[in-house]
């Protein structure tokens, strides 16, 4: 079958690919300037302490050493990504009289080299007062534990409710009922590039700053609330940037530290943080403890489900209040639930903050949801993709006043899924496969951030040559949307790949756009870019039409660089003469279109949704409880598939991360302090250990995404770890549900299994 | 007091007076200028820093520069011969190996390194050959894919 | 941060061990650096003088002979692993190599260093405890050997003494209708062993158990020989049953650690079913031998 | 990490609790201490080596008697700092006491052992098992001394 289209869907190197397996991608890691310093920050060692004293006289003697600051060099001012509520922005970064974790910023220090400013911290002196801490939210809400923060009742960070529907009659309706609890645990994000940033001040008091982030535009404002400076005095440019995954999209310690130490000195300040720093004192997956309660009728017809969840919120607010209310929404996901019931509690403690992290809050639900789904089939003595495919949701359907399903191929997924593992046959004793569901957004449609902004915005410029510039504030982190933005302009132009270049993620000469979080840059991304370009081709087609004199009943496109009349592709001129000629014709002024997305009447939560299953095999050893992923099937579908191999990508690489949170992920602490702030103890799966991945692509169409087109990126980490205890419990009979699911719980609750048998 | 440190780095030699606390990858990044090589950790786990020592694959965080005084070093940056790209680089391209790409140089090291030693590795080997690189991005399996097309013969040598 | 030192790289044992007893404490040896560095860039250890090994070309050999196998102690894992007569005489060690860490610490690691590191959860002294290695030590005042067994004190404690370097690993030649066996259990493939089981077993008349070793990593603050379990099966003929009360009997003499990786119970459970799982491999090759 | 355990002594209650408050018999229980020196009736400071393999330690300490409930509880807590900046250690212990039938004494203690800094985290695995040996070692210590000084 010929695609309609040209570049969309085709097998394409992604256009920085050649700098990326060449190392000379520069990262923000590899930035070296004239007269460049390297800083370094001191962290609070307790979880919860007055700061009585800063002593940093030592430090600024010794020899090498250009500045020391501490929270009394700031503003004062505190950030928060939650721009609309005041109380939520509640972040210092260099903290002034209190410290909240292990790792709150205390000082920081410049110096010429990083041996040095290190030499430098341990010289600082800093005498605290420790405080009692917390770091349960379940011991953080009664009524004695200690403050977080002042004036916050119980320790609530926030909280959330949604409901529809008359949840207390419908569960009076159904058949069974079924009460489960779960406990999900935390997880890095480990970036193979940590936080980093070199800022620079210039002596007309303007900063530029080249950073690892997942939204240049987000960093660019918080930077103007916190130093209080003018938006437009910043210039936040992305470089290639090692991984972000949700740890880089709110102003981190390295970005700010390095602005207050540049500001003092009119020098650029470079920080890298330590990947211990990054394991301690950056952000991480949202903690959360679940109550699920789910009713259903006989014939398997789900009625009603409650969820009440409280989070561990950590230190700030970060982006977990965000967090809070998607597990909350996605809790529901993907079935029809007629009646629902969400209560959500973030709870502050002390330990390092949770905020975002790839799925959102999703995993999370999505792994309780699954899990106790299963535990219904079985109840119900239902097969467990019947009760999916019974409940599941389908096109055009409308999530009670929250949300609208447009497209939607989840039946299609769930079909596949079924047909694959049917062909597995019967599987050798101990293994087992399991089934788990889901979907997510194609970006949020919330603005907290309170940005006067249109959520994407793009410019494209056409060349003399006929080449064609993209200039978009989206952020490439390594999920390819620099490639994906060039393949929609250039589908949209008829132009082919090499033709589009792309200047991304750089506030000083890209439109504000809200970055890579939450799925969205293809979806709004994409159709700011390709409205922008369909500005573009309308000027050009303009000039076309005048040269090529077709009557005007007749319409034109352009394919491939040629322009020419639809259903008479023959009859055509060069779009690379017709350009020149434009050009020229516009007295010189290159051709320039805008193109911007703001989601309007879309419901609450997104624009548009992916959906997909997911098929895990697992092999148990049933004397050890070590079990090994032997192969993960996701039947998924996203809309128009417009980058292939970036999609791939997406799926394997989400398996390993999710499969991970499953698995082995996890970070376990002492009295709020983590016991494996390194790689080599932070669990990782690696090759060895990375099941075999299959993709079954379904194919749906969006009418709201750029050529149909949705989110393919965090969803496909929502699925596995539901999948994975799912695959435990039909391998060998038990169900964990407290993540991760490691060989000593299956072992544990093997031997538990076995003395009940015994009791019997 | 610094040390004389001779070392070929991609085939040009290079004479440098270093810190005898100086790790190899910091006189390749900092010394050298070649920034290809990353670092990703601080107890070598995440293998971003693999090179070829003498035509074995290490990782240059753990290795005291002066541990390498007189040895050949081949870094990311050496493996295209002027513009022509490896074999394993042209792979790792076509099928999308790399997403953020600061794990690639390490991965394109240790593949390179495995397959110098032993050009016909089963999968099995392949996966062992980069288990000591991390990479959060891809899933592993695309590299194996792409190290598996150059065992097959799919990728020649540039001429 | 690593602090600054002086360094030395002696090219002969005689210059190194000069060079031992000038600094004594104040030295450190460091040979692949794999463990060493480590620490070192924590700050957790700063020498003023570092001495470097990995060029003393007469350390880094692997010798077959009549009475056994030479190993010096700068040869490195991946020499080992590769070794054509490593992998023909002892399959086991090669094996256990080839699941140490990653090829890159391979390549660069030697296994003197692992052994010197004193890491209970280190791999290739549970293997060389069952083989019946023997450790060489060099001081400037001449030679001493001891069982492997001996080796480890404490956690990260060994016998050497200030001015001495391990400086060879002797196997003894294999006895017939033996084999050995390694497994570590983990998480992640390639990680250290939450439990690491080494066994060799000699069979006699009748396939029973005619001599056997048995030695755990990662069990106790050294690695350890579990004694009572081996005298369990010694002599015997074995059956499930014996293996059963072996495996439990050696989880007794197992003193296991609870951390962030494993607990204590879990621990010696894992001993209860490894050292009969290894048992029966082991016997397993000592038939085919 | 926390170590908790119980004995029984023969002697008497008051014997066994005088000699708990003696100056110091808490704080020289501490593997490794040196020069531990009375400050108040309640407080000592000393100094505490500690060495794991290739790492070695030297702590700064002061232990205080937090709870004194005569005769039969006593909590003391302990913190060090290590010289050169690479972490700080706090212990926290509580023994109590109990007469038992026969004019015997239980005796059960719980202590908690934490280590914070570059050692705790980078030493993790190093540490942890020597902070676990570190408390076994001084609930024996513990156990000794009561058992040679007071029924000796």
């Amino acid at each position: 079958m010929t695609s309609k289209f040209s570049v969309i869907g085709q097998r394409v190197h992604n256009i920085d690919g050649t700098e990326k397996v060449t190392g000379s991608a520069k990262y923000t890691f590899d930035v070296v300037l004239p007269n460049m310093l390297y800083g370094k920050i001191l962290r609070s060692p307790h979880p919860h302490a007055k700061i009585l004293k800063i002593d940093t006289r030592q430090a600024k003697k010794l020899i090498g050493v250009k500045a020391v600051v501490t929270g009394k060099d700031t503003l004062g001012r505190k950030q928060g990504i939650w721009r609309r509520f005041p109380e939520l922005c509640d972040e210092e970064i260099l903290c002034r009289a209190k410290t909240r974790y292990i790792g709150d910023p205390v000082a920081a220090v410049a110096a010429i080299d990083e041996d040095t400013a290190e030499e430098a911290l341990d010289l600082i002196e800093v005498e605290y007062e420790p405080l009692p801490a917390v770091f349960d939210p379940l011991e953080a809400i009664k009524e004695d534990a200690p403050q977080v923060h002042d004036g916050v009742e119980l320790n609530i960070n926030i909280n959330r409710h949604i409901e529809w529907g008359d949840v207390d009659e419908a569960f009076r309706k159904c058949d069974h009922i079924r009460e489960d609890q779960f406990k999900c645990s935390s997880q890095a994000h480990v970036c193979m590039e940590t936080h980093d940033a070199v800022a620079s001040f210039g002596h007309n008091g303007k900063l530029t700053v080249w950073t690892s982030t997942q939204s240049s535009y987000y960093i660019q404002r918080l930077y103007a609330d916190m130093l209080d400076m003018r938006e437009s005095d910043i210039r936040v440019m992305n470089r290639h940037t090692g991984g972000g995954f949700g740890s880089k999209f709110e102003l981190d310690s390295a970005q700010f530290c390095a602005a207050i130490l540049s500001q003092k000195l009119c020098q650029p300040v470079k920080i890298v943080l330590t990947r211990e720093e990054e394991f301690t004192a950056t952000k991480r997956r949202t903690p959360m403890y679940y109550f699920l309660k789910l009713g259903a009728k006989k014939d398997g017809t789900l009625l009603a489900k409650e969820a009440r969840v409280i989070t561990e919120g950590g230190a700030y607010t970060a982006m977990g209040a965000t967090a809070l209310y998607l597990t909350g929404f996605f809790s529901s996901f993907p079935y029809k639930f007629p009646n629902y019931r969400y209560d959500g509690y973030r709870v502050y403690t002390n330990t390092e903050p949770s905020s975002a992290m790839r799925g959102f809050g999703a995993p999370q639900s999505t792994f309780c949801g699954e899990s106790q789904l299963d535990m219904m089939a079985e109840d119900l003595g239902i097969d467990p993709i019947e009760l999916r495919r019974k409940n599941g949701m389908t096109p055009d359907y409308e999530v009670p006043g929250q949300a609208f399903i447009q497209s939607c191929g989840l039946h299609q997924c769930l079909d596949k899924i079924e047909e694959t593992i049917e062909k597995r046959g019967k599987l050798p004793p101990n293994h087992g496969i399991g089934v788990a569901s889901y979907g997510f957004m194609s970006g949020g449609i919330f603005n907290w951030f309170n940005t006067p902004y249109a959520f994407s915005a793009a410019v494209v410029r056409i060349n003399i040559d006929g080449k064609a510039d993209v200039f978009t504030g989206a952020c490439d982190i390594g999920q390819g949307s620099n490639t994906t933005l060039a393949m929609i302009c250039a589908e949209e132009l008829g132009i082919k790949l090499e033709d589009v270049r792309v200047f991304s993620g750089d506030t000083g000469i890209c439109p504000p756009d809200l970055g890579a979080w939450g799925s969205r840059q293809t979806l709004m991304s994409g159709n700011a870019v390709k409205r922008a370009a369909a500005e573009c081709k309308s000027q050009i087609m303009e000039f076309a039409a005048a040269k090529m004199g077709v009557n005007i009943v007749y319409d034109l496109d352009i394919k491939d660089g040629w322009i020419h009349i639809v259903n008479r592709p023959e009859r055509g001129v060069s779009y690379y003469d017709i350009v020149k000629g434009a050009i020229r014709g516009k007295d010189g002024v290159a051709i320039m279109g805008r193109g911007h997305y703001t989601p309007h009447r879309k419901g609450m939560i997104s624009p548009a949704y992916s959906f997909g299953v997911q098929a895990a095999e697992v092999a148990v050893d049933v004397e050890t409880g070590r079990y090994k992923l032997v192969n993960v099937t996701t039947a998924h579908e996203s809309g128009t598939v417009i980058n292939p191999v970036g999609i791939e990508g997406q799926l394997e690489g989400a398996i390993m991360m999710a499969g991970g949170y499953g698995y082995c992920e996890d970070q376990p602490m002492d009295e709020g302090k983590i016991l494996n702030p390194s790689i080599a103890d932070y669990k990782l799966i690696r090759s060895l250990d990375m099941p075999e991945t299959e993709i079954l692509e379904i194919d749906t169409y969006e009418p709201e995404g750029p050529f149909g087109a949705k989110e393919a990126g965090e969803g496909l980490t929502n699925p596995t770890a539901g999948a994975i205890g799912n695959a435990v419990y039909k391998a060998v009979g038990v169900r964990i549900n407290d993540l991760p699911i490691t060989p000593e719980k299956v072992f544990k609750a093997l031997k538990e299994k076995e003395k009940k048998k015994k009791a019997k | 007091m610094k040390k004389e440190l001779k070392l070929k780095v991609n085939g040009q030699p290079y004479e440098l007076y270093i810190k005898p606390k100086t790790l190899l990858v910091q006189v390749l990044r900092d010394h050298v200028g070649l920034t290809g090589t990353k670092r990703g950790c601080n107890d070598s786990s995440c293998g971003a820093c693999t090179i070829m020592l003498n035509g074995m694959a290490v990782k240059s965080c753990s290795i005291l520069a002066l541990q390498a005084n007189g040895c050949e070093v081949v870094t990311v940056e050496g493996l295209a011969k002027g513009n022509k790209l490896s074999p394993l680089q042209r792979a790792f391209l076509d099928h999308g190996s790399y997403q953020c790409g600061f794990c690639t140089p390490g991965m394109l090291m240790s593949s390179t390194a495995l397959l110098a030693e032993n050009p016909k590795p089963t999968k099995e080997e392949i996966k062992e050959g980069i288990d000591g690189n991390i990479c959060r991005c891809t899933g592993y399996n695309s590299i194996i894919r792409a190290v598996t097309a150059v065992v097959k013969g799919e990728y020649k040598e540039a001429k | 941060m690593i602090n600054d030192f002086e360094y030395f790289a002696p090219k002969t044992l005689k210059e190194a061990l000069a060079l031992l007893d000038k600094y004594q404490d104040d030295c450190k040896v460091i040979c692949g650096g794999q463990s060493l560095l480590v620490l070192m860039r924590q700050g957790l250890v700063a020498p003023p003088y570092m001495i470097d090994i990995k060029g003393i070309a007469e350390l880094s050999y692997i010798k077959d002979d009549k009475d056994g196998l030479k190993i010096g102690a700068t040869t490195t894992h991946r020499a080992i692993e590769k070794s054509p007569v490593v992998k023909k005489k002892y399959p086991v060690l090669a094996k256990m190599e080839t699941r140490l860490a990653s090829i890159q610490t391979r390549n660069w690691g030697t296994i003197g260093g692992n052994v010197c590191h004193g890491d209970p959860a280190g791999d290739p002294l549970p293997v060389l405890i069952a083989l019946g290695a023997t450790l060489t030590m060099t001081g400037s005042k001449g030679k001493r050997s001891m069982p492997a067994e001996n080796f480890c004190l404490d956690y990260f404690e060994t016998a050497l003494e200030p001015g001495e370097l391990l400086t060879e690993i002797a196997l003894p030649v294999v006895p017939p209708n033996t084999g050995t066996a390694y497994t570590k259990f983990n998480v992640i493939e390639s990680d250290l062993a939450t439990v690491g089981v080494a066994v060799s077993v000699t069979l006699g008349a009748g396939d029973s158990c005619q001599d056997i070793r048995i030695a755990l990593g990662a069990s106790a603050p050294t690695p350890i020989r579990p004694k009572k379990a081996e005298a369990i099966l010694k002599g015997k003929k074995i059956t499930d049953a014996l293996l059963a009360q072996a495996g439990e009997t050696a989880s007794t003499e197992a003193d296991p650690i609870s951390d962030i990786y494993a607990s204590e119970e879990y621990r010696r459970e894992l001993i209860k079913v490894l050292v009969p799982r290894l048992t029966r491999e082991a016997m397993a090759n000592a038939k085919k031998a | 990490m926390k170590i908790e355990g119980k004995f029984t002594m023969k002697a008497p209650l008051q014997k066994v609790w005088d000699f708990l408050l003696e100056p110091g018999t808490l704080a020289s229980c501490i593997p490794g201490a040196e020069k531990m020196e009375a400050v108040d009736d309640k407080t000592w400071e000393g100094t505490v080596k500690q060495k794991v393999g290739p790492i070695s330690v030297k702590l700064n300490f002061t232990q205080t008697l937090t709870e004194v409930d005569p005769p039969k509880h006593i909590k003391a807590v302990g913190r060090g700092s290590a010289v050169g900046g690479a972490g700080t250690f706090s212990q926290e212990t509580i023994v109590d006491l109990k007469e038992i039938a026969g004019g015997e004494v239980e005796v059960a203690y719980s202590s908690k052992v934490s280590m914070v800094g570059r050692l705790a985290t980078f030493g993790e695995r190093i540490m942890r098992a020597k902070v676990n040996k570190i408390g076994e070692e001084f609930t024996r210590n513990l156990q000794e001394k009561l058992k040679s000084q007071v029924v000796g």
